[in-house]
């Protein structure tokens, strides 16, 4: 769980510039991200962001820190605190052929710009035909010890709606990939970013310009046999990490990352279950109705023949986030709880 | 910035006579259309919902005539008559209230809740209010980094002004002086309530001090009226002046919708209002009499409107419905359905 | 599904006057829900009511027709059109020891005032302990030929959000009984009125004022021992009428009606599974995190040993309702559609 | 109705030299913890985040000190100045900043995000602004109805002006006439963007002119200047008068947060209003000029707050953390969790 130095750093985003690259080409999440809007910024002047704080300031979490100088205030624009309005404005501005991103400080700020979203932006390519290419980015997810209006996992509240594509990267590399592959996509996105993961993990990344990954698409990242732990964002970190010392025991355990959480890749998630009989769905958003509870009915339904054991769950209550660090240790899933699910689905 | 509410002076600038015999046609459409549909509603003979934007028609119409072919238009569910003014093809628009295929939006919404982007460029109606207002930003805000000459024009009634997006978006437009016009039809109801419900302010127009924009109020009876301060409005817009508030004034002569008898909306009110403020009856005798029509054209405009209408009801009722097959369709860019015909196997009944 | 006279009316609702029980003492749902209202504010000077048009007009479908007359237009309050607003104030004058009772004029409007629902009053007991005694109550639903800005099933955003009891009955009796349990309940709650429901059910309904039906408990409406569906809502309906025509075939079916969708009443559907060995979730909501994902979910983890075929789902699409009747009718689970899944599950 | 921006006299109706010095302690108290506050966090010993409201007390501590115990207060994380001026307890604050048990919300939310509704009636902080507005009419108007005179005072920041829910809940309470007083702390920036990005009127007290009430602007470096404004807004609210928009300029002197150096405000704009827009410097300036306080008294005020700083700071590192078994208690009303005391077990040491 995070260290008593992040805490003292939980919205202490925003001191530190953004980084470099280490020599060994590893970039970090957050870098990764930046990389991807450049690349696409740089690539087509059609592409442009606009969001609160993004332009002077680079951003609540310095993501966009220096595009207002390379790109100008036109095409990096700093909002009012309207998040109805900047989600409109996006919509309004893709239909006349831009392809806004937008940029909400917090995904907890989603919800002061919900009517929009789900209103305007996921239903009017069916309604009409009219395309949308809008991307709306969001740092999302807890562990940092923000509190419950900093902290939240809003992908349920959309994925529930339809009409935008989801994606929930974990690593530098996905999180590259699939944001480019988001702004290419005529389709709107939603682009979840976990803030616990910009600046802890790094990897190398690819510098091809038009690196992409697949919406849609999920990736087994790391093999096994005994049980499938089907998961996303920060909690594969705690999957793989729980998978190491369940390997120590004897349990071979193989985690499937689903990437992009709507629509999700069903035959990925199948295809390890018929060969694990066991699925533990992990999750940071929500227990009831969050996205794990699709997945497991997924696997009710369409593996039912292929089950040793029921379909385990594992993830928060439906409650705020709670700020006391004793209460958010106990409110999230810890690498502990998983390998005791896993322990208990291979007692079956 | 000049913000008090102005009279403005219609006669400043006149139209040719063919833009006015033009508009007298659109006026009269407008009227017979909503007319002819509330009687079909109340036979039992059209599905969902409609309406009436009857005694508005000088608003719609008016604003609606200030714009070009490629500026765009963000109307709500009252404002079909602008809609049809940017030039909207009845048939098509008769189809979409039968739910058939060759309606605009293919059968997937219904009445009022119609747009013709791809073509007249409006925007699909959504309900919820006045939630087209933020995206009419965007759009101008598009504007205005092509820097092109468009313009955006969006609409809202009296009730939606007092909801959170309406003074965001207007806020947001004037920060950045945005190529856009603000329009409300203030026709002195929101469902059964009356303006003192929803503002405290004398006039609306006013409330555009709080932005640093023109306000304009104009009388909705006044088909001129209310063009003369749109073409202002836009013209400002277009040279780089920023956005401009215009009210205009009506009343609502039906109730909210088909099934709404408005008994609230007091009889004299509406007495007067039908006598004294019909935005086509007044245009009508005010060419007469400045000789820009005869009795025969107007004549002929009317028998043309009325064919229009049959045409379109016929049209409509031929369209198939669409195909059930299709219903998933259409979600995502990739799967096609929009750029390729709709299928036509639906047939014409109803299930 | 519904008729053409219905599709003439689908927002033809406020025409006709909300009409008075059958001298047997049947009550339309219509009546249920304007009973328990009335009964309420009679019964507490603390319960009061706001929202648009429901004080001279009576409310968009007619509920709070004659109660300004009654109740004056302090305790019957038209707002203006500003949903954050309306349920800000609902929880301000909770929070002063009122018991407000906010109408939208439907459910699909909750998303105009979602960050006040799902930030304020979902979350503020669990941070604060205040007490916010607040119902919002609203007309769900399709099957009305209203399209999709008239027939949203929202009750997945709020279920995910937690915080908030949502009750979805079917019945009149139900609708009554749990209405006034949630305007005397000291939690918050969203009560959803199916429209397609309003006028086309009715039922001898108690006129006991203390009437009431507990919140959070399912209800078997149908005993059946081959295969159980477990729904709500409108559903229910469809499922009994599929579950006369299966019981000709010799399928003999039992019918859950979940009444409350959150919390859900997990023992009840447990109960019926061991009992059948076969379950089919049955909802309007959006199959993807629609209810039943959580109730399938549930099934699966909870009722493993006692499965005999794999947990079912049917559900619409997650698309915009659309308005075409062709569309309407393939978009949304049919009565035919209830028999062959059915007759699926009874053949595993 | 007077619209226009005013100058308010502060001499005209002064305080007694109780009050007066009572006033200048919740000055110095304030801008001590936020001084004392800041160094805790840059040495890494204050978990979470903490929003300096430094050089805006003459605000915070003006506005607060005109309500009455019963009145309520709806603030943003900016405001905790002023809910210690409503009577919030130091100590139980300490304790809700380290997450503790015996923090108003037992360590279920962290920094300014605090409130204490069942004692000093403060609304609990929420993030999203400004979303305490409609709630703060919801109370209005249950005062209202109840026909009792209390008031209820929001307060959010210039760039909360520009979010929809600002314009909705101002112009609901106006058209009901409901006893609040709406305070827009000016800073003049929302994080980094300027006024210039939020709206465009020279002031915001102007844009009340759009509500149909009065708006006030005030100078938030004279605590007088602003108390009595706030003393007459709150009166007018308690006599049926209605609401009233207050807005007080200052400046931001800290960053955004703790983590923010705000290098994009102006150095010499920031010189400008320490050395002559201090609130805390130029009412002890004063009081010391007018006799009210001598050199003796400011300097027991100063021990007294640095006393009781050190006093909160031990009670929140002695109190414990909550108990891990406690986490999804108080999601209902009827599992009794708030009615009890809570369990105390959690320890003192950071997981
Ligand atoms: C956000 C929202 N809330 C409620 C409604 C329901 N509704 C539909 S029309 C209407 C009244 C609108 O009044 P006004 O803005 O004056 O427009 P008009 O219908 O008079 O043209 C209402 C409340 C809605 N469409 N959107
Ligand atoms: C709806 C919403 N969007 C974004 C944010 C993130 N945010 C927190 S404080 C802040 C700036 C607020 O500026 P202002 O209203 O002037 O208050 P100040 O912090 O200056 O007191 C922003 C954008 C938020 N809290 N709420
Ligand atoms: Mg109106
Ligand atoms: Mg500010």
């Amino acid at each position: 769980m995070a260290t008593a130095k992040v805490e003292a750093g939980a919205a202490g985003h925003g001191a530190e510039p953004r980084g470099k690259r280490t020599d060994a080409g590893e970039a970090t999440y957050l870098i990764a991200v930046a990389e991807a809007l450049w690349e696409e910024m740089e690539r087509d002047e059609k592409v442009f962001m606009l969001g609160e704080d993004i332009g002077v300031y680079g951003g609540a979490f310095k993501v966009t820190e220096g595009f207002i100088e390379r790109f100008g205030a036109t095409r990096v624009m700093d909002t009012p605190i309207a998040e109805e309005t900047i989600v409109g404005m996006a919509v309004g501005a893709a239909m006349e052929g831009l392809r806004p991103v937008a940029e909400f400080q917090y995904s907890d700020f989603m919800s002061s710009g919900f009517d929009e979203i789900t209103t305007v932006l996921a239903r009017y390519h069916y309604r009409t035909g009219v395309r949308l290419p809008v991307v709306l980015r969001a740092p999302s997810g807890g562990m940092v010890r923000a509190s419950n209006f900093h902290s939240i996992n809003p992908e349920p509240w959309f994925a529930y709606t339809g009409g935008i594509k989801i994606m929930c990267p974990a690593f530098p590399s996905d999180a590259k990939g699939l944001l480019k592959s988001a702004i290419r996509d005529d389709n709107p996105s939603i682009f979840l970013e976990h803030k616990w993961i910009y600046r802890r993990i790094k990897e190398v990344v690819s510098e091809d310009p038009d690196f992409l990954v697949p919406i849609g698409k999920a990736e087994v990242k790391r093999a096994g046999d005994d049980a499938t732990i089907v998961t996303y964002g920060a909690m594969v970190h705690k999957a793989l990490e729980a998978a190491d010392t369940l390997a120590a025991k004897g349990i071979s355990v193989e985690v499937v990352d689903l990437r992009t959480v709507y629509p999700i890749d069903e035959e990925t998630v199948l295809r390890s279950i018929e060969k694990t009989s066991r699925a533990l769905v992990l999750y940071e958003s929500y227990r009831f109705l969050g996205i794990g509870a699709e997945v497991a009915a997924v696997i009710a339904e369409r593996a039912f023949q292929h089950l040793d054991a029921p379909v385990m769950r594992l993830a928060p209550p439906n409650i705020p986030v709670p700020f006391s660090p004793t209460l958010e240790d106990a409110f999230l899933p810890g690498v502990a709880d998983i390998e005791r699910a896993v322990d208990e689905l291979s007692a079956w | 910035m000049a913000t008090k509410t102005q009279k403005v002076d219609a006669r400043k600038r006149p139209l040719t006579d063919d833009r006015l015999r033009e508009m007298l046609h659109t006026l009269k459409l407008c009227r017979y259309f909503d007319e002819r549909m509330e009687a079909l509603y109340r036979q039992g003979r059209l599905p969902g919902a409609i309406y009436s934007g009857r005694g508005q028609e000088g608003t719609h119409v008016g604003v609606a005539s200030a714009l070009r072919a490629d500026d765009s238009l963000f109307p709500t569910h009252r404002d079909l008559s602008a809609q049809l003014t940017k030039g909207l093809d009845l048939p098509r628009v008769m189809a979409q209230f039968w739910g058939r295929i060759d309606g605009y939006l293919r059968g997937r919404d219904g009445n009022s809740h119609i747009g013709d982007w791809q073509g007249n460029r409006t925007f699909a109606v959504i309900s919820h209010l006045p939630i087209a207002y933020p995206v009419a930003v965007g759009a101008a805000l598009a504007y205005k980094l092509a820097g092109d000459s468009r313009v955006a024009m969006a609409i809202c009634g009296d009730g939606s002004t007092s909801n959170g997006r309406w003074h965001e978006a207007i806020n947001t437009s004037a920060i950045h002086r945005l190529p856009v016009v603000w329009v409300v039809n203030n026709n002195q109801f929101a469902y059964s309530t009356p303006n003192t419900l929803e503002f405290t302010t004398p006039t609306i127009a006013e409330r555009a001090v709080a932005y640093g924009i023109p306000g304009v109020r104009v009388d909705g009876g006044e088909v001129l009226e209310v063009y003369e301060a749109a073409r202002e409005a836009v013209e400002r817009a277009r040279s780089g002046g920023g956005p401009t508030l215009i009210e205009s004034v009506s009343l609502r002569w039906r109730g909210h919708a088909g099934h709404d008898p408005a008994t609230y909306v007091p009889a004299e009110m509406l007495e007067d209002y039908m006598a004294n403020h019909d935005p086509v009856k007044n245009f009508e005798e005010y060419l007469l009499a400045e000789g820009a029509v005869n009795k025969e054209d107007v004549e002929a405009i009317q028998q043309r409107v009325e064919a229009a209408f049959d045409e379109g009801y016929e049209y409509a009722q031929a369209s198939p419905f669409p195909e059930t097959g299709d219903v998933t369709k259409g979600q995502w860019v990739e799967d096609g359905y929009w750029e390729a015909d709709p299928g036509r196997g639906g047939g014409t009944e109803a299930p």
